[in-house]
């Protein structure tokens, strides 16, 4: 589905994203992980059309996007979530989900001026399909909340509800799961998983909390200094010394750490 | 009995600074006719000033509209500058059929503006001090000059019949450039004049303006030693901030010989104001000679006495000049007749615009020195 | 401290009719106090104002463009009955009009040329090329027109001197005004809008004033400060003369037992706010409208976040454009609007205090984002700044009345001009006061 | 008295309440955990904690002193460290000047502290002299946990300070906080990430609608199966 | 060929008039950068407080010397400026308590700051034309001349005059200082950054002990300083007109921004811009290559653009800066 070769991202003299090459095959949920800084959002935004790249190239289904601005992409059927929540903090939540789609017919000002009726038809399936979606994210009863007083869990949610207003090829999302409620986001992966099955949506997937991944993603594709670190199933991937080394840790510290809570709770207690 | 003029000047804006003398001569003379209570058998008269701006011709139409609809007033001593005296004289005065008498606006437009006989001008048209002026250069021997003016109806209009008359003359414009009034520094318009050259700058400016940003740049950089001044650039802000540094300089304004001008001066002072400054006697004149046509009117009804204004302007009969309006009143009353000389020698030509006699002048050890009358 | 934003403005549905009751009340007052004519002059350039402050707020309320450029939209849309109306001036196109035109051709060729070679070529060839075809397309445009500028500027030049217009009705200025100032708007937008917040707002800015430049000095075109004066009323205003003059009119005058003065200029004023009343209310359905529709809530989102409605398929880049020209238009056919009511055209008057941050200043007291807002806002600030200028020295009078004779004194009652300024920037931060977000915030 | 005792907090940002007689105690030296829903009102408890809130009702004391109407940098003088859950680091300063910040009522010497900052997050100290604006997520909320950590306060509140942090920082970081734990400091927490948590967690709260619903050790919370399905994703 | 003379008469009309103006945009641009950058909101009211700051200063300036004080070869003024800070540092202060101190309370928009701030500005604008008046007031005394032309040509030898006010070296000296100044202050003390991080964020400030009553008290002292020396040096040079300190506000805002807002090495830059722009685009070349060419003659004055075009060409450069530099030349911050 998409392919990225040799891509460079410099900011100054720093190298973001160093000769990144992976491929996201279609109909896949694949995870990407990787330290702090690796440059995996950067990724995301250079595949996105956020950035431009240094250097290298970008193929969806074989065709050349790189380059393409993010407008383009859409259209293109490239979603697209972001790290930190970039909401339309003036508009309500509802509001937020309905201006995603695309073509709609009151976007044009001759139909806003002269075609009412058919603006009103459209308007009652987008509102409809817009409550849907808040209902599946479990806020439905902030609808008409300005999405600027959301909490930032909420925000969170808000983000991955735009993507499913509409009919996506390719969706990526940029840790979704950071400060979503792990009861949620569990009811989130297998939303994501259904639309993966049921639509043959792609997804690519950023995100720290190793459960999540494990459960949903195959293949992960490790990241670390802008390069690519390791690929494999998730299984495969957990075990591999050098991503242990850089990313995952030994998990070890967390069990010291556990017995060192239990002795002081005793003290304590 | 009460009758109303309305004073519409600049008060605010690039030529605050002249106001308001020129206010207080209009309202002198106000004072003065009601003091000798002799207008219409005791009418007193009150001014109302109004802020014109000068520049921004929505605002001086809505000033006059208040002054003529809510105010009342009978005559209109303004506009000041001369666009926006022809927007509230065309949008206003007309409809309303309300005289107005502009002091000091002198584009020579308003010589064939459409007026309905309501407008008058106490100072000549700038068509006129273009000649004046070029005489003077000339006969000092002077056969080539940069021009510099103000970017405005007034300095564009001036600039342009001067130059006319002086190429027409024999004389050599290097450059006629415009600045634009109130900016922050004149270094590039110096720059441009001094690399034309020339024996003698002509800047046709205001004093408080960008007029003295290019005097003072021009004599700093040793660009230009000597000055041409017209009317908007003679005032006491000359010899007080420049003083010899531009002796030998000379320039002229609309004004007259005489006794009806040191008159005017000694009266200013009584009442506290500067009487030498720039165009206040032609608003002493203004307004003078609106409330002298009332009487000879006998009507305050602007239709009627709008006739009679050149009438009292032109003579024939006893010289008025300021601190007799008392008495100019009572001839008319009289049913004699009286020719207003006033602060200005007042003189209308044509459709009522000052015939123009320009007092020549020249600074002599810091201070401006009348040379003749032209 | 708190993190909230400042609540909703309180008083809700009723909040809107209640200003413009307050507005219309103030309105009666002056007329009533101190004479129609004067309330209908008010009330008339409100409503042009009005529409002004719906331009902008177009740009900023919908589309948050920081527009600071307005005054030469203004002034272009202020052309337009100069070009369309006035008459053409006999001999001027064979003098040299047409060789300005060809000049005005060339340059437009040599830009086209200079953008088609910055997409050709690269790097230092280009920089070269560009400067190369730019600098000599210059010369010989300068070349070219100069000549034909001296020529058009001889014919009587303290009356005439300019090509003059075509002699049109000057209704027709209106939407021309409005393409004018579109059209600059474009080529504006397809430039600056790249640029962000503070960023355009000085390139806008600079824009208005390379727009005032060009009428101030190129006298051809428009006399430049010289002014045009006489630019014919529109349909179907009269002149106060003919109506002074027609038996029958002062004969229905006098049955409603009106002085034909008083009648004459009262009627005037009432055709002039019937025309612009009907323009308001046209474009306030059309702004509603839209602002109610899908495209205004894509404007706002495009507002709210420009990262984020790209990434939600909006083009951000062609709907800036869109809102810019849209709002530009409404500016210049007000621009236009204001020339035939005062019926002459003086570029050296559009300063960017009065033209660009006293319409601001209209957008934001009335609320910005609310097209109802922009209405109020042009109204009452309009309305203040003329009543500032009796309101001033008034007080400056009751403050001097009982003060003792003296240089101090004389100083206050010389300085009254002066509270004119003072009572229009109290009343301004008053008004900001009590309500931050306008009087009429968003929602 | 705990040392840090916040009882029966209501309020909100407007009109409606967020906040409903919610309680947080925090033993000196110990670690207290909230978990919940999201909207459930954890964010608003911490604000009205630091004073970021009008309460309508309610009081806090720290070390037994009634802090209630202070203001937020009253608080800070007082002891208090906060990291708020979103914007929380000066985005156009360089990650060196962040970490001042923090420390900006210290009067000693504070490079010691730095160092240990710089030692916790490796990361950091290669990125000093960029601006935290320029930052991956990941690295922007070390920043952020580092700056309060610079204030060396005797409360610690941390708003998900692991959101978005690899596991490797996030083992650390938590590492840390039992070592800060055991100098004395005492630590308020709200965690997503709330199994590793609760694990080191004295105390535990898990808020719903601003109330709360379940309060014990983190232990035993982590034990109940009620909670750990409808709070903590099984 | 005359090679020195041309040289003169560019140094002369271009190169010293333009810096010293260059140097009196940038110490303007340098108040409204340090406002927008702290307090994040474009104070429409600066060219005002500049007149104000000036005339106190002026005012005090009148007492001194019929006190008899002066200052030698300087202006007296400058014995005078402090006081002109200090009164002008108390209205801005008072300025702040009763106006803007409102908005930041209730998180206004920038823009709503703006707007208030063009109220400020009429008050301003108001309150210095009763206080001084709304004449034309020349306040400078001291040596006039660093160089004089007359002097320069006597003692040169060469046709073309060379003068260099004092105030125009004490205005580029002033401002080099002050842009030092002002930039240590901001990035190497605490208090300076405290400004930069309450700039940034400011509830996370609150949270990190910083007291925004103080940061805020703190830039509004500082832009009352810079205002006042910045219309003070100016009034030396040029003159004293409240009417030209408003005039200043666009080409001190476009400096200011074409800097980058927030940067004092922008507002130094964009000064010198804006100057160099306005007076080196309209020049004529006409003398400069009658002294370079032999025999040269020329009817036109080789000018490009006449100066009636001076500002509009300055910013035409400045927009094709920030077409290149979208937030200024050294990435400015933006609202
Ligand atoms: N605008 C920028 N200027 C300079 N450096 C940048 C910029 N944006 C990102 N970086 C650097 O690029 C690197 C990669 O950042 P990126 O956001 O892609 O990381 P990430 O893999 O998404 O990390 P995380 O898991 O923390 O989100 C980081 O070291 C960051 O400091
Ligand atoms: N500034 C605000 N104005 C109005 N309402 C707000 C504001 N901030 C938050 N809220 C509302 O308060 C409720 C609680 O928000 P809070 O941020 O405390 O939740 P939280 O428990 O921290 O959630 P999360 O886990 O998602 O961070 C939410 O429903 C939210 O919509
Ligand atoms: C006050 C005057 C200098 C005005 C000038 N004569 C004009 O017509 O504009
Ligand atoms: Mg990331
Ligand atoms: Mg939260």
């Amino acid at each position: 589905m998409i392919r990225v070769e040799n891509l460079h991202k410099h900011f100054g003299g720093f190298h973001a994203v160093d000769g990144a090459s992976l491929e996201i095959a279609k109909g896949s949920i694949t995870g990407l992980i990787g330290p702090n800084g690796a440059g995996k959002s950067t990724l995301f935004n250079v595949i996105a059309g956020v950035h431009k790249p240094t250097s290298g190239r970008v193929t969806m289904a074989g065709e050349d996007i790189t380059g393409l601005s993010p407008h383009e992409l859409f259209h293109k059927g490239l979603l697209r979530t972001f790290q930190i929540a970039h909401e339309f903090p003036t508009m309500t939540v509802r509001e937020n989900l309905m201006m995603v789609p695309g073509g709609q017919s009151g976007e044009t000002l001759w139909n806003a001026w002269f075609h009412r009726a058919r603006i009103e038809k459209e308007e009652a399936e987008l509102l409809k399909k817009a409550d849907e979606v808040l209902d599946f994210l479990t806020i439905s009863h902030l609808k008409n909340e300005r999405a600027g007083n959301l909490s930032g869990g909420q925000k969170k949610l808000l983000e991955l509800g735009r993507t499913m207003m509409v009919e996506a090829r390719i969706v990526f999302l940029d840790e979704v799961g950071a400060g979503v409620n792990r009861t949620l986001l569990n009811t989130i992966g297998d939303a994501i998983v259904r639309l993966n099955r049921e639509r043959g949506y792609t997804f690519c997937v950023i995100e720290h909390d190793m459960d999540f991944i494990g459960r949903l993603c195959d293949p992960v594709i490790v990241m670390a200094e802008g390069k690519v670190l390791a690929e494999g199933p998730p299984a495969t991937i957990m075990q591999n010394e050098a991503v242990i080394e850089a990313y995952l840790g030994r998990g070890l510290k967390n069990k010291v750490k556990a017995e060192a809570a239990t002795l002081r709770n005793g003290v304590a207690g | 009995e009460e009758v109303k003029l309305g004073i519409s000047l600049g008060f605010t804006g690039p030529l605050e600074s002249m106001s308001p003398a020129m206010a207080q001569g209009a309202e002198m003379a106000m004072k003065e006719v009601s003091d000798s209570g002799k207008l219409l058998g005791g009418t007193t008269v009150t001014g109302v000033r109004g802020d014109s701006t000068c520049i921004d011709a929505a605002a001086a139409t809505a000033t006059v509209e208040r002054l003529i609809t809510a105010e009342k007033v009978k005559g209109i001593v303004g506009g000041m500058c001369s666009g926006e005296a022809t927007a509230s004289l065309q949008n206003v005065a007309m409809p309303n059929g309300i005289v107005m008498v502009s002091p000091s606006a002198t584009s020579p437009a308003l010589s064939t503006l459409e007026d309905n006989g309501l407008f008058f001008r106490t100072s000549p048209s700038d068509a006129r001090q273009g000649e004046v002026m070029t005489d003077e250069i000339m006969e000092r021997g002077i056969k080539s000059v940069a021009v510099t003016y103000t970017n405005n109806d007034y300095g564009k209009g001036l600039a342009d019949s001067f130059a006319a008359a002086f190429e027409a003359k024999g004389g050599k414009v290097t450059i006629n450039a415009a600045h634009d009034d109130g900016k922050a520094d004149y270094a590039a318009e110096v720059g441009a004049l001094a690399s034309a050259g020339g024996d003698a700058l002509v800047i046709a400016g205001y004093v408080d303006q960008g007029g003295s940003g290019i005097l003072r740049g021009a004599l700093d950089t040793g660009a230009f030693s000597t000055f041409v001044f017209p009317d908007g650039m003679v005032g006491e802000v000359l010899e007080k901030n420049f003083g010899p540094e531009i002796n030998g300089s000379f320039g002229q304004i609309p004004s007259s010989e005489g006794a009806g001008k040191e008159k005017f001066i000694e009266l200013a002072k009584a009442a506290g104001f500067d009487g030498s400054s720039v165009y206040s006697g032609e608003a002493y004149d203004a307004a003078a000679l609106m409330l002298l046509a009332m009487q000879a009117a006998n009507s305050t009804d602007p239709a009627v006495y709008k006739e009679k204004i050149m009438e009292i302007a032109n003579g024939p009969g006893e010289k008025i000049l300021p601190g007799e309006l008392g008495k100019g009143l009572e001839l008319l009353a009289a049913g004699q007749d009286i020719d207003y000389d006033g602060a200005s020698s007042v003189e209308l030509i044509g459709a009522g615009e000052s015939a123009g006699t320009f007092r020549e002048i020249e600074i002599k050890d810091g201070k401006i020195e009348t040379v003749k009358y032209r | 401290m708190s993190t909230h934003q400042p609540t909703a403005a309180k008083g809700g549905k009723l909040r809107a009719p209640a200003f413009f009751a307050v507005m219309a009340v103030l309105i009666v007052i002056e007329g009533l106090s101190t004479g129609w004519n004067g309330a209908l002059g008010i009330l008339n350039m409100g409503l042009i104002s009005a529409i002004l402050a719906l331009g902008v707020n177009m740009q900023w309320g919908y589309a948050g463009l920081f527009n600071t450029g307005v005054v030469g939209f203004i002034a272009l849309g202020g052309l337009a009955p100069v070009l369309v109306a006035m008459p053409p001036t006999a001999g001027a196109m064979a003098a040299g009009g047409w060789r300005i035109l060809g000049a005005l051709v060339i340059a437009g060729a040599v830009l086209i040329a200079a953008v088609w070679l910055n997409g050709r070529l690269k790097g230092r060839a280009k920089a070269a090329a560009m400067i190369a075809t730019l600098v000599a397309g210059f010369f010989v445009y300068r070349a070219v027109l100069d000549p034909a500028v001296d020529a058009v500027q001889a014919i009587n030049p303290s009356a005439l001197g300019y090509l003059g217009g075509l002699g049109l009705p000057v209704l027709l200025a209106w939407p021309v005004g409005a393409a004018l100032a579109a059209g600059a708007a474009w080529l504006v937008g397809k430039t600056a809008l790249g640029l962000r917040s503070d960023y355009l707002a000085v390139a806008t800015l600079g824009i208005g004033e390379i727009i005032v430049a060009v009428l101030k000095n190129e006298e051809w075109l428009d006399r430049g400060v010289l002014n045009v004066n006489g630019i014919p009323r529109p349909w179907p205003v009269p002149y106060e003369i003919d109506l002074q003059n027609s038996a029958d009119f002062v004969a229905r005058a006098a049955k409603l037992g009106l002085d034909p003065v008083t009648a004459s200029t009262i009627f005037v004023k009432l055709l002039y706010a019937g025309l612009f009343a009907t323009v308001l209310a046209l474009l306030l359905i059309g702004a509603q409208l839209a602002l109610k529709s899908p495209w205004g809530r894509m404007m706002r989102a495009i507002r709210d976040n420009e990262i984020a409605a790209a990434a939600m398929g909006k083009n951000v880049t062609r709907r800036h454009l869109q809102i810019f020209v849209l709002g530009a238009a409404v500016i210049g056919l007000a621009g236009a609007m204001m020339i035939s009511l005062d019926g002459q055209m003086t570029p050296a008057s559009y300063n960017p205090l009065r033209y660009t941050f006293l319409i601001w200043v209209m957008v934001i007291v009335g609320g910005s984002g609310n097209n109802w807002g922009s209405v109020l806002g042009g109204l009452l600030i309009w309305y203040l700044w003329i009543k500032a200028e009796a309101w001033g020295p008034e007080i400056m009078a009751m403050i001097t009345a009982h003060l003792g004779e003296g240089a101090f004194k004389q100083h206050l009652v010389d300085s009254a001009a002066h509270m004119r300024l003072i009572v229009m920037g109290l009343v301004l931060i008053l008004v900001l006061r009590f309500s931050p977000r306008g009087l009429l915030p968003e929602r | 008295m705990s040392f840090l005792d916040a009882s029966d907090m209501t309020g909100g940002y407007g009109a409606a309440d967020i906040l409903h007689g919610c309680t947080l105690k925090v033993e000196k030296g110990q670690i207290a955990v909230i978990v919940g829903p999201n909207g459930a009102g954890k964010s608003t408890a911490m604000k009205a904690v630091f004073g970021m809130l009008k309460l309508r009702a309610g009081r806090v004391t720290l070390d037994g002193e009634d802090i209630t109407t202070l203001s937020p940098q009253e608080r800070v003088r007082k002891g208090m460290g906060f990291v708020p859950q979103v914007n929380n680091v000066f985005p156009t300063m360089s990650v060196e000047e962040n970490l001042e910040m923090g420390a900006f009522i210290r009067e000693d010497d504070f490079r010691e502290t730095m160092e240990q900052v710089y030692a916790l997050f490796p990361i950091l100290r290669d990125k000093r002299h960029q601006n935290a604006g320029e930052l991956s997520g990941g690295q922007r909320q070390q920043v952020a946990v580092g700056r309060a950590l610079m204030t060396k306060p005797k409360l610690l509140m941390l708003d998900e300070p692991t959101a978005g942090v690899s596991p490797i920082v996030m083992d650390e970081l938590f590492d840390r906080i039992i070592e800060v734990a055991r100098t004395g400091i005492s630590i308020l927490m709200v965690e997503q990430n709330a199994r590793q948590a609760l694990e080191i967690a004295d105390q535990g709260y898990v808020l719903v609608q601003g109330a709360n619903k379940y309060t014990d050790t983190g232990a035993a919370l982590m034990a109940d199966p009620e909670v750990r399905r409808t709070f903590l994703g099984g | 060929m005359d090679f020195l003379n041309a040289l003169v008469a560019i140094l002369n009309y271009v190169v010293v008039p333009a810096s010293a103006y260059g140097a009196q945009l940038a110490l303007g641009a340098l108040g409204v950068t340090l406002i927008y950058g702290i307090l994040r909101f474009s104070n429409f009211a600066h060219g005002d407080t500049m007149a104000f700051g000036t005339a106190i200063t002026i005012i005090v300036t009148w007492g001194l010397q019929s006190l008899g004080v002066s200052f030698g070869p300087l202006p007296t003024a400058l014995i005078a400026l402090p006081f002109g800070i200090a009164a002008t540092a108390a209205l801005v202060l008072a300025t702040d308590r009763m106006v803007y101190a409102y908005y930041r309370k209730v998180r206004a928009a920038p823009v709503i700051l703006v707007m208030v701030s063009v109220g400020v500005m009429f008050v301003m604008n108001g309150v210095t034309r009763f206080l001084i008046g709304v004449d034309e007031i020349r306040f400078a005394d001291g040596a006039r001349f660093a160089i004089s032309a007359a002097e320069f040509k006597a003692a040169t030898g060469l046709a073309e005059p060379l003068a260099i006010r004092s105030t125009q070296l004490l205005t580029l000296a002033i401002a080099a200082l002050v842009v030092w100044a002002l930039f240590w202050f901001l990035n190497h003390t605490r208090t300076g950054k405290s400004m930069r991080a309450f700039s940034d964020n400011e509830d996370l400030a609150l949270l990190s002990g910083i007291n925004p009553n103080r940061v805020v008290a703190v830039t509004w002292i500082l832009a009352a300083a810079l205002a006042t020396t910045a219309g003070v040096l100016y009034g030396l040079d040029k003159s004293f007109k409240a009417f030209n300190y408003f005039q200043l506000l666009l080409p001190i805002f476009a400096a200011a921004i074409v800097g980058g807002l927030g940067n004092p090495l922008g507002a130094i830059a964009g000064g010198f811009i804006i100057a160099f722009s306005e007076v080196g685009v309209t020049y004529a070349w006409k003398k400069v290559a009658t002294y370079l060419i032999p025999g040269f003659e020329s009817e036109g004055l080789l000018q490009l653009l006449s100066t009636e075009y001076k500002f509009a060409v300055s910013f035409a450069i400045l927009i094709i800066v920030l077409l290149f530099k979208p937030t200024g030349i050294f990435k400015g911050k933006s609202v």
